[in-house]
């Protein structure tokens, strides 16, 4: 009797890993896959996603375009003023322009399916301020 | 049969995947798509290891000096028809390395590029969008000519 | 530790060299006119341990500084000495420290000090188009003004002269994420020789984060590399604040801690699954890659991206840990070691995985000593070096953890090391959660940096991470200097390559944790 | 007349050509479906009903693509090799009673397991030759290590596919078949066993997949190929598993024979058949996603120093118990 379990004991401590029944469980198992695409992803709070900024607030000091480490932001004209223009392909969502404006006038998103076949569509203009709220650049 | 084509294409993008430069953030996440959570062989997409076989390029990274010549071949490799797509921000335009000494810049400098994930890095739920749209941007002539078609009947 | 007590002052002091205690780690020694090497040689004669951490090379004006940065067991040691720019020559180490190839051939490529007696010199992370006599990383390069030779055309040839097979891999192969090249060189399916080509990942980052400002330079540095952009980050970081004299409150410095473990984690997790695919182990690759998701998730929470966090800044860190998180956190972690046993079980016991990685590889002890190794790579092989321990930062002096060391020093061993640390960083996190002091998280600082020099190490997941940083007084650094960890592993893996079979090389090569964007910047 | 026509069905329709292939597709998908749900993934799921299409549409989609020959290829070859194979393989599986007799009815002729036994390894020659002639360091070293393999694995392979015939006392397939009232795999499971793990290393899945080391040799000897030969390319390995799973089936579970409750006798061999093959399908994927991928002195090691010894004892039991045992009971 002794031998037959020392034998066994054996086997299961050097042979049968513990994965061979982990597959099996596995595959009876729901899948961990998660639904996305067909169910929306809410990022966590605070994700660092798409900038919307607030041309209203925007006092045109042109800090966070100083600030950009990637040069993603360009002071553009609009109206006489001069505002800041994101370019998104360029823009590496560290969020330091949101983080140095003086005036909160760059606040931040959790949208992130920006990915697009057009290149234009990653530059963010300034619109000017005839929208209603005066907040300009929501998708 | 021009359907069943597209049909075949959409259902089945498999994927090579070069890194032209890149910090290796966007390629964990590229990865990242295989493994349980995201399985990207849901819609049929195989990361394939050689570029004979691929149909979709990822190209993460801003291109260096040194692989832009590398990058060209492996484009050149891949048999028609052929897509690519720049994950990443050094990857669309360069990102925080544009402009130093042994970067080209965006993979578009070199290639043309058909889809754009912007992001530093993007969340593989962003690629996922990306290639998605791609792939919907292939079905869209066949779309076109079917309104085209309507319109002629009203 | 016997070697704590050996006072390398005394010890310099008693050989009349000129030495500046408390400068650039734990002394300076001005070693001009060729007597680096005795300095040296007086460093290795102190402690077994002894290594070159990095040799910084840096544009001075009229003259080039090459400053030799030595670590012992228990200090830090900084060679200065100083060649003219117009004749730039040196003796080499590597007879010395063989370690040091590969820092001398990198001071050669951006600096152009040519090191006389070195074994192979050549190109190391410059593109092949590169022109000659141009060096990046002096103060008079323009980079608008180099003409890039044309490629070159001519075919790799596929044997060499003694009639062995050049198996090239790379720049483009599935077992490497990065585009590097490695020419390997088989008799059979046996390897010969391991010739490297690195540099493809090279973008000029050191160049880089002169141009830009303190505040800049740390998305920069994050971004030299995606796995372990923290770590980059802290030792920049510190190393910024230790010019200034900034003390960061100790909040600051325990969410620092958890967001750095955070990284070893999931890089570590990452290692370990990748380390399957290798081998042909989709099923391990599939689980571990699993088990890493909440971890990046968790990162996410606490930092706002899932993998480049951008949470570090100057002074401090950017976003606070909300009271509300902390259960998540921890409800996450502890989900994540009911599931470490069975990995370890895996990595222990399972026969095809232990038939694939064990005896392969093996790095003995005084050849890790010898090539100046770090990290898992070292602690597998038994040398017993941690920064977390040896030089504590952040909050590490004051949370008690274990320092995995296993003596095999083949791949198997290295994986283990990093099994058991995943276990320990679970610890590490949970234990600075359960005892966050209050108070602020970030101070402000100055955007100007006065004078001064100053040099960091870090513990990254792949081993020591290593910066200098130099200001000159304005918002601009005026050198930064970055010594990665795959820098230093990379030797380790072309000396054990050799006389392995063919199908070896990607375990043992995995088994370093490769990181190439690091490498090459 | 009619004859002519119920052949030519036979062949082209059904147990022939478009029956394999879709049965190829099929097993495809499950071995994929299973391999993914084993690693607590969906697997393919939206192309058709829960991705029962997805090969198909990989077919379709290489078959539309650009061909590209390299220019140092050696180009009939290179052309033809994954054509030849895939065909041949076809050939061979209309040798096995799918549906209780073979393709053509009555061309089974006797010791027709050699013959089949001979196409298998003419296959594999030609998936070498197709590696051999891309000229790519990666290609070549993908081929030589399928030559290495097959050559080492025939040999115990053959050893044990002996047992059943001795078990039936014939070496004609039909008849092994016929005699299988009890299934061979109850009188010699250890013949069934060994058999499974030599397949496997037959069709190079884990952990003897050492041709498609992707981390070794990128694609092995699928490296240059593409467009419609890499779809034949990869589809004549779809057909081996799907061949060599049949050849288990026919060898140890009594192929087509089973319960036969109303109407066709055919239709619920052919049922039985498959239902045994995906039975097979996942015994062999259940091993593939168990083990990591062994070294190439590893397996040649294993196959001197187990396999044929350990097939030449299972053969010998086999012998005797089919002598002096069985026909006692």
């Amino acid at each position: 009797m002794g031998l037959p379990y020392g034998v066994i004991s054996m086997a299961k401590k050097n042979f049968l890993s513990p994965i061979f029944s982990e597959v099996l469980n596995h595959l009876f198992k729901k899948p961990a896959t998660g639904k996305y695409p067909f169910v929306k992803c809410t990022p966590a709070e605070g994700f660092r996603g798409r900038q919307v900024f607030d041309i209203g607030l925007c006092v045109s000091c042109g800090l966070c375009s100083r600030d950009c480490p990637a040069k993603a932001i360009e002071m553009v004209d609009v109206n006489g003023k001069k505002r800041p223009m994101f370019l998104l392909d360029r823009c590496i969502f560290c969020y330091q322009c949101a983080e140095s404006c003086p005036r909160n006038a760059i606040k931040s998103t959790e949208i992130f399916e920006l990915a697009t076949t057009n290149k234009s569509d990653l530059v963010l203009k300034p619109q000017p301020l005839d929208q209603k709220a005066g907040v300009s650049n929501v998708a | 049969m021009t359907n069943i084509t597209t049909w075949a294409r959409v259902k089945s993008p498999w994927v090579l995947h070069f890194n032209s430069g890149a910090c290796n953030g966007c390629d964990i996440e590229v990865v990242a798509l295989l493994t349980p959570k995201y399985d990207v062989e849901r819609f049929g997409v195989k990361l394939e290891p050689s570029p004979r076989h691929a149909d979709v390029l990822l190209t993460t990274g801003c291109v260096t000096e040194q692989c832009a010549e590398r990058l060209k071949r492996i484009y050149e490799q891949m048999p028609q028809p052929k897509f690519v797509v720049a994950i990443g921000a050094c990857a669309c335009a360069g990102g925080v390395f544009a402009g130093n000494y042994s970067v080209v810049g965006g993979v578009d400098k070199v290639i043309p590029v058909n889809a754009y994930i912007p992001g530093c890095p993007p969340r593989p739920e962003a690629i996922i969008d990306g290639v998605v749209k791609l792939l919907n941007s292939l079905q869209q002539p066949a779309a076109n000519k079917e309104e085209v078609k309507t319109d002629g009947k009203q | 530790m016997a070697n704590n007590d050996i006072n390398i002052l005394k010890v310099l002091e008693a050989k009349n060299f000129q030495i500046q205690p408390g400068k650039l780690g734990t002394v300076a020694i001005q070693a001009g006119g060729g007597k680096h090497r005795d300095a040296l040689k007086a460093l290795l004669e102190v402690d077994e341990k002894t290594a070159v951490t990095a040799i910084t090379g840096i544009d001075l004006g009229d003259n080039i500084g090459v400053y030799y940065h030595v670590r012992t067991s228990n200090a830090f040691a900084t060679i200065q000495c100083e060649v003219p720019k117009d004749k730039p020559t040196l003796a080499t180490i590597t007879d010395l420290v063989p370690g040091a190839a590969f820092h001398e051939l990198e001071v050669t490529d951006l600096l152009g000090v040519v090191f006389v007696g070195h074994p192979s010199p050549g190109r190391f992370v410059l593109p092949d188009t590169w022109p000659e006599g141009v060096y990046p990383l002096r103060k008079d390069f323009k980079p608008s003004e180099i003409k890039f030779n044309p490629p070159s055309t001519e075919d790799v040839s596929l044997s060499d002269d003694r009639g062995l097979v050049k198996i090239v891999i790379g720049p483009h192969h599935p077992a490497l994420l990065e585009p590097e090249k490695f020419a390997v060189l088989v008799d059979g399916e046996t390897v010969k020789n391991v010739e490297p080509r690195i540099g493809y990942v090279h973008r000029g980052v050191e160049k880089a984060a002169e141009s830009k400002t303190y505040l800049q330079g740390v998305y920069l540095v994050e971004r030299i590399c995606g796995i372990c952009n923290s770590c980059h980050a802290t030792a920049f970081v510190e190393a910024v604040e230790k010019i200034l004299k900034t003390e960061v409150p100790p909040r600051a410095k325990y969410i620092r801690t958890i967001i750095l473990e955070l990284n070893r984690l999931h890089s570590h997790l990452l290692t370990l699954g990748h380390a399957g695919l290798e081998i042909g182990y989709e099923t391990l690759f599939q689980y571990f890659w699993r088990d890493r998701e909440p971890i990046m998730d968790l990162t996410e929470m606490v930092t706002g991206n899932r993998v480049i966090s951008s949470s570090l800044t100057v002074g401090g860190v950017r976003r606070d840990i909300k009271e509300t998180d902390i259960p998540k956190i921890k409800a996450t972690l502890a989900a994540l070691r009911k599931k470490i046993p069975f990995y370890k079980q895996m990595y222990e016991n399972e026969p095809s995985l232990k038939m694939r990685m064990q005896k392969v590889g093996t790095l003995s002890r005084e050849d890790a000593l010898k090539l100046c190794v770090v990290g898992p790579v070292a602690r597998g092989s038994g040398v017993d070096i941690d920064v977390r321990k040896d030089e504590p930062y952040e909050a590490y002096g004051e949370i008690p953890f274990k320092e995995i060391v296993y003596t095999a020093g083949d791949t198997w061993a290295r994986m283990n090391v990093r099994m058991d640390e995943v276990e320990e960083s679970i610890n590490i996190i949970e234990y600075a959660l359960d005892h966050l002091p209050g108070g602020a998280y970030r101070v402000k600082v100055p955007r100007v940096v006065p004078p001064g020099e100053a040099v960091n190490r870090v513990e990254a997941p792949r081993g020591e991470l290593f910066y200098y940083v130099k200001s000159n007084g304005t918002a601009f650094p005026e050198r930064v200097k970055v010594r990665t960890p795959t820098f230093a592993n990379i030797p380790a893996f072309l000396k054990t390559a050799i006389g392995e079979n063919i199908a070896d090389v990607p375990p043992n090569f995995v088994s370093l944790d490769p990181c190439f964007s690091c490498t090459d910047r | 007349m009619i004859d002519y026509l119920w052949l030519v069905f036979r062949v082209l329709v059904f147990p022939g050509f478009t029956f394999l292939l879709f049965l190829t597709m099929f097993c495809d998908w499950i071995e994929r479906k299973i391999e993914a749900r084993m690693q607590n993934r969906m697997g393919p799921s939206f192309t058709g009903p829960s991705g029962i299409l997805q090969p198909l549409a990989d077919f379709i989609k290489l078959l539309t693509k650009e061909e590209i020959t390299p220019n140092d290829s050696r180009k009939y070859i290179f052309r033809f090799a994954p054509l030849f194979a895939f065909s041949v393989l076809v050939f061979a599986l209309c040798f096995l009673p799918i549906d209780g007799t073979s393709v053509i009815p009555d061309a089974s002729f006797g010791g027709d397991l050699i013959f089949v036994m001979a196409l298998i390894s003419v296959a594999n020659f030609l998936l070498f030759l197709s590696g051999w002639s891309s000229s790519n360091p990666y290609s070549s070293i993908g081929a030589a290590r399928v030559l290495t393999q097959f050559l080492g694995y025939d040999i115990p392979l053959f050893l044990l596919a002996l047992a059943p015939a001795f078990l039936a006392g014939s070496l004609t397939i039909a008849t092994i078949v016929d005699s299988q009232w009890i299934p061979f795999v109850v009188l010699a499971p250890w013949a069934f066993v060994l058999f499974i793990i030599t397949m496997q290393a037959e069709l190079e899945k884990d952990p003897f997949d050492i041709p498609h080391a992707e981390s070794e040799v990128v694609a092995g000897h699928e490296t240059e190929y593409s467009g419609g030969k890499l779809a034949f390319l990869k589809f004549a390995r779809d057909v081996q598993i799907v061949f060599g799973s049949s050849l288990i089936t026919v060898l140890f579970l009594g192929g087509a024979n089973g319960p036969v409750f109303f109407g066709l006798q055919a239709l619920w061999g052919t049922l039985w058949f498959v239902l045994k093959v995906v039975v097979i399908i996942i015994i062999s994927e259940y091993m593939t996603v168990l083990f990591a991928r062994l070294r190439i002195d590893q397996i040649v090691k294993a196959n001197w120093k187990f396999m044929l010894p350990l097939s030449v004892l299972s053969l010998l039991l086999t012998i005797g118990l089919a002598v002096w045992v069985y026909p006692m009971v």
